[in-house]
């Protein structure tokens, strides 16, 4: 698609070009200032962990097992302790102040924090969420390459992105384009960055290259997911034997919902210590794939059946989040898929669905 | 004189369930049995038809207390079998679990469950509150010895990361390094504890007893490996075992009798060992000993406590060493089954442990064979009893029952061990 | 103690009396321990809070009393597991903590001038309870007014002491009936499940609207027989239950389909429930 | 509050569970400002027949003189526990339920007369159990929380699911994805943080069945990553083999 000349008078104005030795200068410099989280290698896998130095950073990592949401909504959260039994309370310090930056996110994966930025802020404010988000920047990184689960396209998160990022890095060739998305990304930038050349034309034929990257991930991505109609869709399939049928195959093991970027449901627990009066309460990871989720007093439970568990994962995702959120609930990440044992794939439930849907009953 | 019955329905401070039932009657023993009733868990039948990767597992299920021990000497008996060579920094983590696993039984032992007599208590429940320090100064200890089985196996009972081969995982450097600092400050409260078992007031009772124990290659005090030996001249290799050592079932117990051939019982443990390797001792303990007026060897069941301090100073010197030495790499070779047969020996805590395997092509188990400390042990318990108990006749029947007890429990008796192990003695005939 | 900004920390309440209502369920009159807090408290019928031991955690439970009855709101609490035990061990005087109100509450507004049939099913009074005094305080902004109630037996009515009280609110009647009268146990209403007392309902469904609360399979036959005799399932309210933890739509965890239980709810219209992608009955 | 009284009760077991109570040593002193042991063999403790408020029974039952036992003792105690994979669902001990009690006992016995061996159940088997500390051994943590909540009259915060929700929080490698081996973590109930796959080695099991374990599923997954059906059922006839859902995936019916 040609650029118009404002447009890309703008772009070329938000651009820079880093050297990779100024790249990792300026990583340096903000791990003075900030707690500086990328994707490192750990063992055989990829995770976003704390950088001690920026040689560690895996530029053309797949994907990681665990989002970066892990240091928005944490696993494991106090929200307040208590002592005497309950008669003092104090806040949770840790919502202070303390400044992080989050590197190396894909696209798929800054869209997802724009989904939970929803979840946290809609009707009631979770100050947690939000004073840590407040103290987040985010630096996206282009993707290097698309896998057979990722489905970003069918949902446009990826892998073009035009917004939630401070910044957005390509390595192309032997450096880096840098861009700047928004106020807070350009001062950074020029306070730590040094950059290599700003000179328009070097800039410009460096976002051909980095377009031209995107059409071949683009074009890689076949499998995706048909969203025309889906909300329509899935409202008319409630009853659709293929739900049965996952019954027998997922696990319920919860490992769909642990590493999706977009699940955010928790649990609240109360833990005291030895003497029984003073304690915290935390917050903790929780999953609708588990039994236990909807179970109340007496032995109740509105989804003991698996099935039922399935459906409310996919829906929620696919379905209710456009209603309670005004936004799709899923980024195409393909996580889901590719941590589930018995590769249960969403984008083949849809499919399937399409392929006999339920005849409307009027 | 009137008939003296002593009748200790459930041995406390012991691990697992055992009675001791004695009747004297005019100065003469009329019955001695020590009864292990501890239910059998036919450990050596349900193996039969398991695959071989998941021997060490299951067998440390044998005992809580010594895992470590019942998982390496599985191992060792499965890489021979198979004709597999486990790397130097393998041996090294092995090694040091095994320590890891005598500092930890060793505290228990001494603190927990011997000590109490000797100072006069129910328990060390009990001795909180008038020698809160001595306990605190136990749980230290013991708590090292814990963490390091936790840092290199995973967890204090039942590890996860040994296999056959080598190892799963190895802890992180820091981990290592914090540990080192807390073996080395632990030097002093493993000094005390030498100085502790040698004060209290041991009784006297000598009895020519055989001893049994490793000896390993002149620079090492045995561990994990070496030749059986015993002071009365035998020297046999593992894979002999059974030239030398046989059992018999006896009714009142579940455990089995273990004997020499041609001879008769025979002593396992912490003061065989000593006895055996004083010299290969760490020079720290040696001298610890020696300050503390010990001269090894003793012929006295009892010294075996002090045997257990000296032993856990020499841990900690010895982890020290290896700690050092580590290269903390894991490794795990892929292994193929072949058939074969194979033997392995370990000094568990509480003494000498025996495990054998059959097995076939398919990696499946065929025959299994493993004898316990305590099985090693409970004939030789009997046979001191025996002997001791003219010597304390006189004695009023409260005192001559703590006395047997206490005798008993210098062992560090793991009846649970020993009760998994009753077998036919099929190869006897 | 601030629980403005932030809206898990629970404030506290004290309890100021405790009505012993049945063997397993009691009424407790709360207020905050900050006068400020309790002046500035103001909940609608229907509305919940969510009631906090600290140590053991923390249960969404309705306001059983009437906006205007007095300086005080209270609860009506079966005692079934970790939260309701720990609350009604408590004594006079005893502190613990909440926060709220939460939820939508009954639609009192809407349904003004019609007829109202309450249907009630054991601990399912306590919401409602809140309901009938506010009618009474307002009784000329309502028509009739049927209460329908269920419990399982004599000794499980809630609010025995004040059923005179509720007949003598103009033109109201109360019907009760419990599942079983256990020997020598004196009952002069109903035996049977409270869908029985169908046959008595004197309102005219196009002219009512339902409040209903109560175990879901109560509710699940009391909706099919109400829509059977003509009543609209877009008149047909209920209060449900899900598990929830935040009470403020966050957790996720009372969501039916794309509602939140919390915020949406609790009470809902049938005809809202009966479109949902996840089906309650 | 008075201190309430626990009893330590040991059957068939390695004393392993026991052990993992002593092995509290950070914890010992406040735990024991909490509760008072009277009865403890294995650390000496003996004064008292009950009635005890809190039993914790380790081991499997596996005898006739422990089936009277374990009813002996359920009478004493206000609060019975089963303290790890023995006593919660017969522990490896259960694995010689496969054989035939004579195979088992000629195997090793001379002397059959002395023998009053009974396939080996969990306690609850035989009577009502209060909570169960899984695992084998028990988790410290799980010991204390039941401890902790017995006290506060709650129910003791222990979730069941799998043991895939730890693993995945702990970012681990999943054995079946990336180490291509089988696990039994997605059926097997978390509590354990996931330890065996953290320590990059297949979770066996030894916490018994989650909360909604699809074992025949797994079982197909394991078939199709290469195991024999013989292997398959060796992975579920371990620790909990006597439970419903293991000898579905074992292919017992
Ligand atoms: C909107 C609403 C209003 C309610 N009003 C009342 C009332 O007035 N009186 C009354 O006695 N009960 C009421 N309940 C039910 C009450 O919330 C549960 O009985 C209570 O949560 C049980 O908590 P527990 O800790 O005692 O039980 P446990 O079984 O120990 O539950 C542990 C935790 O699970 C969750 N949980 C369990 N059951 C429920 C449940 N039913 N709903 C939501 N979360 C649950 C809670 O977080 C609870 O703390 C209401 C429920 C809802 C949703
Ligand atoms: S869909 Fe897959 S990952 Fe999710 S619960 Fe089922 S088996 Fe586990
Ligand atoms: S390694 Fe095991 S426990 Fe962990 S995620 Fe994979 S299957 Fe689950
Ligand atoms: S991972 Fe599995 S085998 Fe290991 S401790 Fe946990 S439950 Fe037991």
């Amino acid at each position: 698609m040609p650029l118009k000349n404002k447009e890309v008078s703008l772009l070329l104005e938000k651009s820079r070009l880093l050297s990779q030795s100024s790249m990792n200068d300026f990583i340096r410099n903000l791990s003075a200032s900030y707690e500086v989280y990328a994707p490192i290698k750990k063992g055989k896998q990829i995770v976003f962990e704390k950088v001690e130095n920026p040689g560690e950073i895996v530029w053309d990592y797949e994907t990681t097992q665990i989002s970066p949401k892990k240091f928005l909504h944490k696993p494991f959260e106090k929200l307040f302790s208590f002592e005497d039994g309950g008669k003092i309370i104090s806040e949770n310090e840790e919502i202070a102040e303390k400044k992080q930056i989050l590197l190396g996110l894909h696209p798929c994966d800054v869209r997802a924090v724009e989904i939970l930025d929803k979840v946290f802020s809609k009707r009631y404010e979770d100050p947690y969420y939000l004073k840590r988000r407040k103290n987040s920047i985010i630096i996206a990184l282009t993707c290097n390459d698309a896998h057979e689960t990722c489905y970003c396209t069918s949902f446009s998160t990826g892998p073009r992105i035009d917004r939630g990022y401070d910044i957005l890095i390509t390595p192309l060739v032997d450096n880096f384009l840098v861009e700047i998305g928004s106020p807070r990304g350009e001062e950074i930038l020029n306070q730590y960055g040094e950059a290599l050349s700003t000179d328009s034309s070097i800039l410009m034929e460096y976002h051909r290259l980095k377009n031209a990257k995107l059409e071949v991930i683009e074009n890689k991505i076949k499998n995706k997911m048909n969203t025309e109609n889906l909300p329509e869709l899935l409202e008319q399939n409630v009853n659709h034997p293929l739900w049965d049928n996952l019954k027998e195959e997922c696990l319920a093991c919860g490992s769909c919902t642990i590493v999706c970027p977009t699940c955010y449901c928790f649990t609240i627990v109360d833990k005291v210590d030895l003497t029984l009066k003073s304690g915290q309460r935390q917050r903790v990871w929780d999953s609708c794939m588990l039994l236990e989720f909807a179970e109340v007093a007496l032995g109740v439970n509105f989804r003991r059946e698996r099935a039922a568990r399935i459906k409310q994962r996919i829906y929620h995702k696919l379905y209710s989040f456009e209603h309670q959120f005004y936004i799709r609930g899923c980024v195409g990440c393909g996580r889901c898929i590719r941590y589930c044992i018995k590769k249960i794939d969403p984008r083949e439930i849809i499919a399937e669905i399409r392929r006999e849907p339920i005849e409307q009953q009027s | 004189m009137k008939e003296k019955k002593i009748k200790v329905d459930y041995m406390a401070r012991v691990e697992g369930e055992a009675a001791l039932n004695i009747t004297v009657s005019n100065g003469k023993i009329e019955n001695l049995k020590l009864n292990i009733f501890e239910p059998a868990r036919f450990f050596e039948s349900f193996l039969i038809g398991r695959k071989f990767d998941e021997i060490p597992e299951l067998v440390a299920r044998i005992c809580g207390i010594c895992p470590v021990s019942h998982m390496l000497t599985a191992i060792q008996a499965l890489e021979d079998a198979m004709e597999i060579v486990p790397s130097g920094e393998t041996m090294r983590l092995r090694k040091l679990l095994a320590l890891s696993q005598w500092i930890q039984s060793h505290t228990l032992h001494t603190y927990m469950l011997a000590i109490p007599d000797y100072f006069g208590y129910e328990s060390v429940l009990s001795m909180i509150p008038e020698h809160r320090e001595l306990v605190e100064q136990a749980l230290r200890l013991k708590r090292l010895g814990n963490d390091l089985t936790v840092a290199i196996g995973g967890r204090e009972v039942h590890p996860v990361t040994p296999v056959i081969g080598g190892f799963t995982h190895v802890p992180p450097r820091d981990v290592v390094k914090d540990l080192l600092k807390r073996f080395r400050e632990a030097r002093k409260d493993a000094q005390n504890m030498v100085e502790i078992t040698t004060q209290i007031k041991l009784p006297d009772f000598t009895r020519d007893i055989e001893y049994l124990a490793l000896t390993s290659p002149p620079q090492e005090y045995p561990v994990i490996s070496g030749m059986l030996a015993s002071n009365k001249g035998l020297k046999f290799k593992k894979e002999d075992y059974r030239k030398h050592i046989h059992e018999v079932h006896v009714p009142h117990s579940n455990a089995l009798h273990s004997y020499v051939i041609g001879r008769s019982s025979f002593m396992v443990g912490p003061l065989a060992r000593v006895n055996l390797n004083y010299s290969l001792l760490a020079g720290e303990a040696r001298r610890a000993a020696e300050n503390n007026g010990l001269k090894f060897p003793y012929m006295n069941p009892f010294y075996s406590i002090p045997a257990r301090a000296v032993e856990v100073l020499h841990s900690i010197e010895t982890c020290i060493d290896l700690l050092e030495d580590l290269k903390l790499k894991a490794d795990q070779p892929s292994i193929t089954p072949k058939e074969g047969t194979g033997a392995g020996v370990g000094e568990a805590p509480r003494g000498l442990l025996y495990h054998w395997y059959k097995i076939n092509n398919k990696g499946e188990i065929v025959e299994a064979d493993i004898v316990s400390p305590t099985a090693h042990n409970a004939f030789n318990i009997e046979k001191d009893l025996e002997e001791y108990l003219p010597q304390i006749i006189s004695l009023p029947e409260e005192e001559m029952q703590l006395r047997c007890e206490m005798l008993v429990r210098a062992y560090d008796p793991c009846f649970s061990c020993s009760a998994h192990f009753l077998k036919i003695n099929k190869r006897e005939s | 103690m601030s629980s403005s900004h932030n809206p898990y920390m629970p404030s506290l309440v004290k309890i100021i009396d405790i009505i012993e209502e049945t063997g397993d369920t009691k009424t407790i009159k709360l207020i905050f321990v900050d006068e400020q807090t309790q002046k500035n408290f103001s909940f609608k019928p229907g509305q919940f809070n969510m009631l906090t031991v600290l140590g053991v955690g923390e249960a969404p439970l309705s306001i059983s009393s009437a906006p205007g009855e007095g300086d005080y709101f209270s609860h009506t609490i079966r005692r079934v597991g970790n939260v309701t035990g720990a609350i009604t061990r408590l004594n006079v005087g005893d502190t613990f903590g909440a926060r709220g109100p939460y939820g939508n509450g009954w639609p009192l507004d809407k349904i003004k001038g019609r007829d109202i049939l309450i249907v009630a099913g054991g601990i399912g009074l306590a919401p409602l309870r809140s309901v009938i005094y506010y009618i009474k305080e307002n009784r000329d902004n309502y028509g009739k007014v049927e209460i329908l109630y269920g419990a399982r037996t004599p000794k499980d009515c809630l609010y025995r002491r004040e059923f005179d009280e509720w007949r003598e609110i103009p033109n109201t009647r109360l019907l009760l009936t419990v599942d079983n009268v256990p020997e020598g146990t004196k009952w002069e209403h109903d035996v049977g499940v409270v869908t029985l007392l169908f046959d008595k309902i004197s309102l005219n469904p196009s002219e009512t609207a339902v409040l209903m609360c109560g175990p879901e399979i109560m509710m699940k036959f009391a909706v099919h027989n109400l829509l059977e005799m003509g009543f609209k399932d877009k008149d047909i309210y209920l209060s449900m239950e899900r598990r929830m933890n935040c009470g403020i739509s966050k957790c996720g965890l009372c969501q039916i389909g794309p509602k939140f239980v919390c915020q949406d709810g609790p009470v809902f219209s049938y005809y809202e429930l009966r479109n949902l992608t996840e089906k309650i009955f | 509050m008075k201190k309430p009284s626990v009893g330590v009760f040991k059957f068939t077991s390695d004393g392993g569970c026991q052990l993992q109570i002593l092995n509290m040593e950070r914890e010992l002193f406040d735990l024991l400002n909490l509760i008072n042991i009277t009865y403890f063999p294995m650390a000496g403790v003996d004064s008292g027949e009950g009635p005890f408020d809190i039993g914790f029974v380790e081991g499997a039952v596996t005898s006739t003189d422990e089936i009277i036992r374990i009813k002996e003792i359920r009478e004493k105690c206000r609060i019975l526990v089963a303290l790890g994979a023995c006593a919660c669902y017969g522990g490896i001990a259960s694995i010689k339920n496969q054989k035939t009690q004579r195979e088992l006992e000629e195997k090793v016995y001379t002397d059959l007369t002395a023998v009053h061996s009974t396939k080996a159940f969990g306690i609850d088997q035989y009577v009502k159990v209060d909570a169960y500390v899984r695992g084998c051994p028990i988790d410290k943590n799980e010991f204390i929380e039941v401890v902790k909540s017995t006290l506060l009259q709650i129910k003791p915060n222990l979730r069941p699911h799998s043991v895939c929700v730890e693993c995945k929080l702990r970012e681990n490698p999943c054995i079946f994805l990336i180490e291509g081996e089988v696990c039994m973590g997605p059926v097997t109930s978390a509590g354990c943080g996931a330890l065996c796959p953290s320590r990059h080695r297949a979770c066996e099991g030894c916490r018994g069945p989650a909360s909604d374990p699809n074992t025949p599923s797994l079982a197909r997954t394991m078939l199709e990553y290469g195991l024999t059906p013989e292997e398959v059922r060796l992975k579920f006839i371990k620790y909990a083999g006597e439970t419903q859902a293991f000898k579905e995936g074992a292919g017992i019916k």
